[in-house]
């Protein structure tokens, strides 16, 4: 089941850190279970793409990921969305923190 | 140019003009459904890279679990655009793509599924150049603890 | 000469083993960092704020021991004496009880669907994340000052080193020496505090075997299966003695959960 | 049948160490119940998980001597002792069985791995039980060696009374001939515990 999403944007030392939970089963060809995963995620920063990435079924359940953008303010808008193979999406917005 | 590099400016093209759904078209199948790692490569458009201590994997050489591995991938090489995760013995090795842009440094820590102990390999896409590095991660037996 | 002999011999033989041991704990470190665990928080707290039950009330006045409503550190001082009940709980027992209680359900209902799976989590998994995680960084200190405590205390202990089952096991079999391992996984001795805090503070814990976030009272229950003993009743006196007297054993550490295990 | 076993024993001073030791299995009969292939019984001791929870293990050395022998009555050698080590090591890697969510009919697994370490090419292997690397190697194969090992893994308790290996023949864990196949994978020389 896909369901709820979790984002923590934080400054780093001359970055900004995204770490990003999905729900979402990520369920693969072998198991017995229809395929059902993530292929796309953007990570948008201030509305302008940062990190376009493609996944395949090799992505653990219940994706987590982290990103990096060189420099970033408080108060900057990150999103990220997500898009999977059945066409269902799912995304979060947050302020850099 | 190579096909990783020109998917992800298809996609980012595609953002542009289209609504989030259109992104479908850009999910490499060709790359996905690859079932040898040297074709995985090959459909990312990195048929024979280089070998570079500057792109570096952080992950632990035994994982108790498969099911979630951790990595961590950074390049160091000047100009990096875009960074893929290969799990050489996985039925399908490429797990991942991703293109940087905009400002976002090229890192990525992720998790993945290992089907049994097998080499992991990053590709790193800097200047249209392909460079690449290995680890082994052994997938252990596990017990009933935790 | 001999003895220098077997030295070189054994010398990469134990480095291996090391090595192994620190790169497993490299791998739990790093699946600590990219947990999932959060999400459970997440949807338990939203579970905790939503009315349900013939009465049409929340959580938010569930006495989990510091007053109605006050969840911040309450898990770190559980299980404790309850006056209302006369019992001691455990936090999924006193769950039980403000279902019952507080939201009017009956006990078949509450207990209807205890331990969910990674397609489906129960109710019972998603609040225990949230109230557990609302006691980070408290430092455990489960209570044994009233009577009923000491006494459950005490069974817990007995349970602890009770040897049954078609395997002659107690929890002591596995978890009674130092530096033991099922497999590779390292085995803490939870009659031993510094053993206790290690493990009890990361538990509740998300489990990518299960892609699911497991309570106290599953991690109970599969010992037990494991052990090859009969299942144990889901918050009963036996499992929640034993939760208590391992919750004593490991106080005054800071509470570092829900976990990520293996 | 178990219980009666060890009457003697039990009839010992050991009665006295804890009034409460009946209270306890009481509860546990109360809080646990059948599910699966494991009945509820289970959770009563039998006579030796009694005095060895009593004597945290370590009882008297009259009373080891009295289970140990008691214990050793359940043993039935059989007249061939090696079976295939291949089948054995199948045997030791497999931990499956027994367990209230197990089925009845899959055969059962040693779980040997979970606790010892056996072929040097398995990394995955516990320590609750001493390395038994090189087992063969080392005592050899002879008649009391064999011997020695399938009484060990039938009954364990025969040899140390509160000993923490699971009495795998005795329980029904393992059949007469997966025992043989474990002998093999201990002793044989083409083994590779012996490699």
């Amino acid at each position: 089941m896909a369901g709820p999403m979790k984002m923590r944007a934080t400054l780093g030392s001359g970055y900004t850190d995204v770490r990003v939970l999905m729900t979402h089963p990520m369920t693969t060809a072998q198991s017995n279970q229809p395929l059902h995963f993530i292929q796309n995620i953007t990570v948008k920063q201030n509305g302008k793409a940062v990190v376009e990435a493609q996944i395949s079924q090799a992505i653990s359940r219940n994706p987590v990921f982290t990103f990096r953008i060189k420099g970033g303010a408080k108060g900057d808008k990150i999103e990220v969305s997500w898009l999977d193979n059945k066409g269902e999406t799912s995304s979060i917005e947050a302020a850099v923190a | 140019m190579n096909n990783l590099r020109r998917n992800l400016v298809a996609a980012a093209a595609l953002l542009l003009l289209k609504p989030f759904a259109a992104l479908a078209a850009a999910w490499n199948k060709d790359a996905f459904g690859a079932k040898t790692p040297q074709d995985a490569l090959k459909g990312i458009g990195a048929g024979n890279p280089a070998a570079s201590t500057d792109l570096v994997i952080e992950a632990p050489q035994i994982a108790e679990n498969g099911a979630v591995v951790p990595i961590e991938i950074s390049s160091a090489i000047a100009g990096t655009t875009a960074i893929a995760v290969i799990i050489e013995k996985n039925p399908f090795p490429l797990a991942a793509q991703f293109d940087f842009q905009n400002g976002a440094l090229p890192y990525v820590k992720l998790n993945v599924k290992m089907n049994e102990t097998s080499d992991v390999r990053a590709v790193a896409i800097a200047g249209g150049r392909q460079y690449t590095a290995t680890k082994e991660i052994k997938v252990t037996i596990g017990g009933c603890g935790g | 000469m001999r003895g220098l002999f077997f030295l070189l011999l054994a010398l990469p033989l134990c480095a291996a083993a090391q090595d192994a041991k620190k790169e497993i704990e490299k791998y739990q470190q790093m699946l600590g960092e990219g947990s999932p665990a959060e999400l459970w928080e997440l949807e338990g707290e939203a579970l905790w704020k939503k009315p349900q039950g013939p009465k049409n009330v929340s959580f938010e006045k569930c006495d989990l021991g510091l007053g109605a409503g006050k969840v911040a550190g309450a898990y770190a001082r559980l299980p404790r004496y309850f006056k209302d009940t006369d019992k001691v709980q455990d936090l999924e027992s006193r769950l039980l009880t403000c279902m019952t209680d507080l939201q009017g359900r009956s006990l078949k209902d509450a207990t209807a669907r205890l331990f969910g799976n990674a397609d489906r989590p129960s109710e019972m998994e998603y609040l225990v994340s949230y109230v557990v995680g609302q006691s980070r960084g408290h430092k455990m200190a489960a209570p044994v000052s009233h009577p009923k405590e000491r006494a459950s205390y005490e069974l817990g202990k007995k349970v602890f080193f009770y040897r049954a089952g078609s395997w002659d096991f107690s929890c002591a079999s596995c978890h009674g020496e130092a530096d033991k391992r099922i497999r590779m996984q390292d085995l803490p001795v939870l009659s031993d505090p510094a053993g206790a805090q290690k493990a009890y503070t990361t538990w509740p814990a998300y489990r990518v075997s299960n892609s699911q976030l497991k309570t106290m009272q599953w991690r109970i229950n599969d010992c037990y299966r494991q052990m090859r003993f009969p299942e144990p009743e889901f918050a009963s006196e036996a499992t929640i003695a034993l939760t208590h007297y391992l919750a004593v054993t490991a106080k005054g550490a800071p509470y570092r959960g829900p976990g990520t295990k293996r | 049948m178990r219980m009666l076993l060890l009457a003697g024993a039990f009839a010992a001073p050991l009665v006295l160490a804890e009034p409460t030791a009946r209270d306890v299995q009481d509860i546990h009969l109360r809080d646990f119940h059948t599910k699966g292939i494991v009945k509820k019984d289970a959770v009563a001791q039998d006579a030796v998980q009694r005095i060895c929870t009593m004597t945290n293990d370590r009882p008297s050395a009259e009373v080891g001597k009295q289970i140990e022998t008691d214990q050793m009555k359940t043993i039935a050698f059989p007249a061939e002792l090696m079976g295939d080590w291949k089948r054995g090591e199948d045997i030791a890697q497999s931990g499956r069985g027994m367990t209230f969510t197990d089925t009845a009919g899959t055969p059962n697994g040693g779980s040997c791995y979970n606790c010892h370490q056996l072929a040097a090419k398995e990394i995955s292997y516990g320590t609750l039980g001493p390395s038994l690397l090189g087992f063969g190697k080392t005592r050899g194969a002879g008649a009391e060696t064999q011997k020695y090992v399938y009484g060990k893994i039938f009954n364990a308790k025969a040899y140390n009374a509160c000993s923490q290996m699971p009495r795998l023949g005795f329980s029904g864990t393992l059949t007469e001939q997966q025992i043989k196949d474990l002998v093999a994978y201990l002793l044989d020389p083409a083994s590779p515990v012996n490699q």
